[in-house]
């Protein structure tokens, strides 16, 4: 039996855990799936060059790949992982006691991730308005707990092993997490439309072994963890960590849409040609290999 | 045929032929059509983003020249005349200049703070090397019989320095800020990676980020004219102001 | 007229402005192996002395200026100049170099780069000025004081450079064949100014010329080169003619003839290996 | 004391106060002592990682800079000695060369496709300006002596290019590769954002993702020094095979 | 000896090697409302002429020659070379540059140099070698060949220079200067050499020298150039005597006092003005 191609496009992140999982393990194999894996620096990179027919299927955050569903070139095919609410830790320095306490000072952003957005609401949730605090953006965790650091800037939304880095010098402390700001945000896996036209079988199958994966990293973090790690050269300690903090199941829900919503609806700002949640995702594909993790409601 | 008309032709034909090739040979989505890129300049005119934009990065760019080269200078002045600091200095000139500023932008953070200052000095810092290197090699291909004649002339090395050495390697020192000017250009993408909320670097990456592809390029071009709008007022000022310590360098 | 050997620093109440002992060169980028320039050549120029250089081409004439003005150094023996020896170039040892491009500054006009000496030397600007204006006089280039070094002919050149050296008011002066592009009266002038220059001044003068007339016409001594590798100081005639010289005098043609017949026998060694 | 004493006893000071600096001044989270960045790279000697990484991107870099001159010369020849060479492609060159790399990666991605052509391409184009620059700049400041007393003996136009431009313009190549040799190794970071999995700008960009500051470093260090290695060498073939026609350059 | 009033294209059977007719010559970097260099200057070179021409430094020698060359272009009028205009420099035209520096190939050793001519012209290797080994020994540099341009004295580039101008074997040849920087004997062996080389090849040679018994030594004619701006032809010698030349002759001696008398007429302008 030979094995049919599949290109994916992931980043450097764990965003593609699955991707690395299945192939260690031979879900795909057993798909009859040949994955070809090229990593980038980012999502946008893996989604460009998925745009550009340079893969077949990428994993990107939801900024990323919202923003280029218009042309409709790519598909949307599932949420990949999503974080578990908590995940992004508001640090603050010591001297600020209360969300209000914000007004005039500098809060870091990771401008154009789920963390500028988390960071949006939550100062709408507690009647802060933009230009009453300074947002200034960056575009690296490191760059952020280097700034809060050095006390450059006075408060941000960190994750993963950033909120530690950020408070063990003791100068800062977690003032809340992202369940304040009410935001749900997704990694998603996409596919070029045509490929998806084509081959839908082998669309199908790749879903199904990426699922596989899903199940094998809720059960063997430890195993899981290792794999990643040796794959993208990634501390395993911290890769282990991550994969507690995040939610990596395949799924197409009302979590989804309403995440996949609010990033339309931020950047209908400036997109002239508003996309959807339905006009960007297909839920088919997901629907065959996995039922039951379709539920979306009306 | 006037020398003016022929660059007119050959942008007219690259013109068109990016207009065919946004039509039928490359995916818009990616090359936007000029058309789509004028608009998308228009757009972002009216907003006044784009001008907004341009003066910012231009002060940025601008400033971070300057300060790379006012730098550079004295120490590739030093480098070239004295073997001393040139042994002292030079194992970290040739270090540094191939350390990416990608790769320092947490330090100026952490050392020059998240305003303008660290992007200045990310854009020095890119700059300065270039100058540093072409001034030194300016100052030790001077001629002896030159640097002799000065002396026998009775200048002292305070002399030989301001009045022979200086002059003369003027052509380097230009001709090196005239390659800098391009570095710094090209890091204003990256120096507006951190904690900007203007400029057309930062323009670049966040429509890299939201896909918006005719703005990216309307502020590529821009950058690109600037870029060459730039190189001709240096040109224009070494032909006029710089002429005498000049000549032959400024033919191209 | 006499003719004497060459001798090392003569005795005498006054320390000579110039010695070379046993003085031997070699370039520093010269193959290893290869021989030297100059070999044990010893002379003395005395304080205020005009003393000539001639001698085959390539013999070692410009070296042999070039290390008393401190641009190269010997390798072997010593150079004294007023008794102490050479660190490098100095404002007290002029040089009228052979090359008449490169010394030159050009990014200065003919009277900037004639005025350089005086304006380093701290003088104020107005004398600056005027010394630059007189010595661009003396050397026939009014009415060019403006152009830039490259705007010149290659006579007007060299005129710059020895105005320039002239301007700087050095105690001692090397000349490397300095009148070489200069047609016969700008020639003659500026023998007679220089002449005039070094009896009102009293400086010392060296002085490297291919033109044995002019060499007769000015030097107080004439010293006769050996053809190089390892070129020496072979002879070196007393010129005693008083001055202003007169070449219709015979013993004027004699000094020619002489130094002539010297100075070929040294060149024709080149010819007959062919 | 010689030369090198100078550099090592530089070198020496500046490690001891980078040493007292992470100790002392600045955070050890984003300036790690020198001990800690060579226990880094000890961990990735061991896993094989700072080794392949090494080779890849060096492999990168040096073809993209071959790569890169290789085009770039006879273009800035062409520019130098055809006044109508030179206005139709100058508008080009004096644009694109302030138009940075990143903005073009999508673009590159597309033509060149996700595998090592489009990271070399990249590279090429980063350093291929300066070579131009400088090239043409050298062609077109030699003296106009030199090139007619070739023509005097018989030299037709081919020839005089042949054998003269090109020799006479070698010393202002050779600078310009020197100089651009840099921007190879800047862009480096740049180039192993898109599609690499190995590779110097690789490990800084995963480290700067999980917080590997000591790895990071590490290949900061890595870089520096290879690009200095590098330069050395490039300085020992002028001082050396090239000599006859870089009398004068090699000075510095 | 006759001397006759310059004159445009005498008619006769050949065409001229050389025409200028009424030319006029500024500089392009020239300050706008400055004089021409050259003004309405005519004169013709017949073909196989050994022709010299003499004046003041700073007349236009070399500028004259390089128009010839082709290397500058003349502003007003025409410039013929067997009939045709010049229209940039060729391999017909030879030129020993006044500059000893900037036209030798520094990069290339001195046979290399001497060589260059006959490679560029296509000659098999082993005969470039050859040839270039000819005209080392020539102008005497056997020895030197392995050096490179930087390590030679003044004279030996000038030779270098002169060597490699006769190896291309031109028809017409340019001589700025060429001896300026050589010892007498080494210029009376190349100046014989030179006779021998016109006498045998039958070439066109322009020959601009500061010496007076040098240009009467050498050629046919000598044309004495005003001094500038708009420096003319304002007197041209015809010297009927037989070669090899005797300095003796008293007929020699009239002709060098001649023309000494006209440029000094011409210089001298000059210095009345200080
Ligand atoms: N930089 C150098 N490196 C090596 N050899 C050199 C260098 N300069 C000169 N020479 C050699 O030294 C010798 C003497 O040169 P020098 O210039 O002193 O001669 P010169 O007597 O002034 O000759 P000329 O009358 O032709 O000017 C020559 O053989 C020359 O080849
Ligand atoms: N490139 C130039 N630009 C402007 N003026 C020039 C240039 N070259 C020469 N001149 C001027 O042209 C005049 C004639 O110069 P040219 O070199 O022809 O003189 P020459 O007769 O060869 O003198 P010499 O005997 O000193 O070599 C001079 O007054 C000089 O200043
Ligand atoms: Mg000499
Ligand atoms: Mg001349």
């Amino acid at each position: 039996q030979t094995l049919e191609p599949v290109r994916f496009g992931v980043d450097a992140y764990t965003t593609g855990s699955q991707i690395w999982v299945a192939k260690e393990k031979g879900f795909f194999e057993k798909e009859g799936i040949d994955a070809q894996i090229t990593t980038f620096a980012t999502g946008v990179e893996a989604i460009d060059a998925l745009l550009i027919g340079r893969a077949d299927m990428a994993v990107g955050l939801d900024f990323p790949i919202v923003s280029r569903i218009q042309g409709g070139k790519l598909t949307v095919l599932a949420g990949i992982f999503h974080s578990k609410p908590g995940f992004h830790k508001l640090v603050v320095s010591n001297d600020i006691k209360d969300a209000k306490d914000l007004v005039g000072k500098k809060i870091g952003i990771a401008t154009g991730t789920a963390q500028h957005l988390i960071t949006m609401k939550y100062l709408e949730e507690n009647g802060i308005a933009e230009d009453k605090v300074e947002i200034v953006g960056f575009t690296s965790l490191l760059e952020i707990v280097a700034s809060l650091r050095s006390g450059r800037i006075d408060a941000a939304f960190t994750w993963a092993d950033g909120t530690e880095k950020s408070t063990d010098g003791g100068d800062h402390y977690v003032l809340t997490d992202d369940a304040a700001a009410k935001r749900n945000s997704s990694a998603y896996i996409a596919a070029q439309t045509e490929f998806t036209e084509k081959h839908p079988e082998l669309t199908v199958a790749t879903l199904r072994a990426l699922n596989a994966a899903s199940q094998f990293i809720a059960t063997n973090k430890d195993e899981a963890a290792a794999l990643i790690a040796k794959n993208t050269r990634a501390p395993r300690d911290t890769v282990r960590d991550l994969l507690n903090y995040n939610e990596f199941a395949l799924a197409l829900t009302d979590y989804e849409r309403a995440g996949f919503k609010e990033v339309a609806d931020f950047l209908a700002k400036t997109k002239a040609q508003p996309v959807s949640f339905e006009t960007g995702v297909n839920p088919k594909f997901l629907k065959e290999a996995a039922p039951d993790l379709v539920k979306l409601g009306n | 045929m006037p020398s003016y008309a022929w660059s007119a032709l050959s942008v007219a034909v690259v013109v068109i032929f990016w207009q065919m090739a946004s039509t039928w040979l490359v995916d818009p989505m990616f090359l936007p059509a000029p058309l789509a890129v004028l608009n998308g300049a228009g757009q972002m005119l009216a907003e006044g983003t784009l001008t907004q934009s341009i003066l910012v990065s231009m002060m940025r760019i601008l400033s971070g020249w300057f300060l790379g080269s006012a730098i550079a200078i004295p120490i590739g002045l030093a480098v070239g005349v004295s073997p001393v600091a040139r042994h002292l200095v030079d194992p970290f000139i040739h270090f540094f200049r191939f350390v990416p500023a990608i790769a320092l932008v947490t330090l100026f953070i952490i050392w020059f703070g998240v305003g303008e200052m660290s992007k200045i000095i990310l854009i020095a810092y890119a700059t300065a090397f270039i100058v540093m290197v072409n001034t030194a090699s300016g100052v030790s291909s001077i001629s002896q019989d030159k640097l002799n004649a000065a002396r026998c002339l009775g200048a002292n090395e305070r002399q030989v320095f301001f009045k022979v050495m200086i002059p003369a390697s003027l052509p380097s020192i230009y001709v090196g800020m005239r390659l800098a000017l391009a570095s710094s250009f090209l890091v204003i993408a990256a120096a507006e990676m951190l904690a900007a909320d203007a400029g057309l670097g930062y323009i670049i990456w966040t429509s890299r980020l939201y896909f918006q592809v005719d703005w990216m390029f309307a502020a590529i071009i821009a950058l690109g004219l600037l870029g060459f709008a730039t190189d001709r007022l240096w040109r224009l000022l070494g032909r006029t102001l710089l002429k005498r310590y000049l000549r032959g360098v400024t033919g191209y | 007229m006499t003719n004497n050997q060459t001798s090392a620093a003569t005795p005498g109440a006054a320390i000579p402005a110039v010695v070379f002992d046993k003085v031997g060169m070699a370039y520093p980028g010269q193959k290893a192996g290869s021989e030297l320039i100059l070999a044990d050549l010893s002379v003395a120029v005395e304080q205020g002395e005009f003393f000539v250089l001639v001698g085959p081409s390539g013999s070692g004439k410009s070296t042999l200026l070039k290390i008393v003005a401190g641009t190269e150094k010997q390798t072997e023996g010593r150079v004294l100049a007023n008794g102490e020896t050479i660190a490098g170039p100095d404002r007290r040892r002029g040089m009228v170099f052979q090359s008449i491009e490169e010394p030159l500054f050009q990014w200065l006009t003919v009277a900037e780069n004639i005025g350089f000496g005086p304006s380093v030397a701290g003088k104020p600007r107005a004398e600056c000025l005027e010394m630059a204006q007189r010595y661009v006089d003396l050397v026939g280039l009014r009415g060019h004081e403006q152009k830039f070094p490259h705007e010149l002919s290659g006579g007007m050149k060299q005129r710059v450079q020895i105005a320039r050296t002239l301007a700087a008011q050095p105690e001692l002066i090397l000349f490397d064949e300095p009148f070489a592009a200069l047609d016969a009266l700008t020639r003659r002038v500026l023998q007679k100014e220089l002449t005039r220059i070094w009896r009102e001044t009293g400086c010392t003068m060296v002085y490297v010329t291919h033109d044995i007339r002019e060499a007769v016409l000015l030097g107080q001594r004439v010293a006769v080169m050996s053809r190089g590798p390892r070129a020496n100081i072979t002879r070196i005639y007393d010129i005693d003619l008083p001055y202003p010289r007169d070449d219709l005098d015979s013993r004027f043609a004699d000094a020619v003839k002489a130094i002539e017949g010297d100075i070929e026998r040294e060149a024709a060694s080149q010819w007959e290996q062919n």
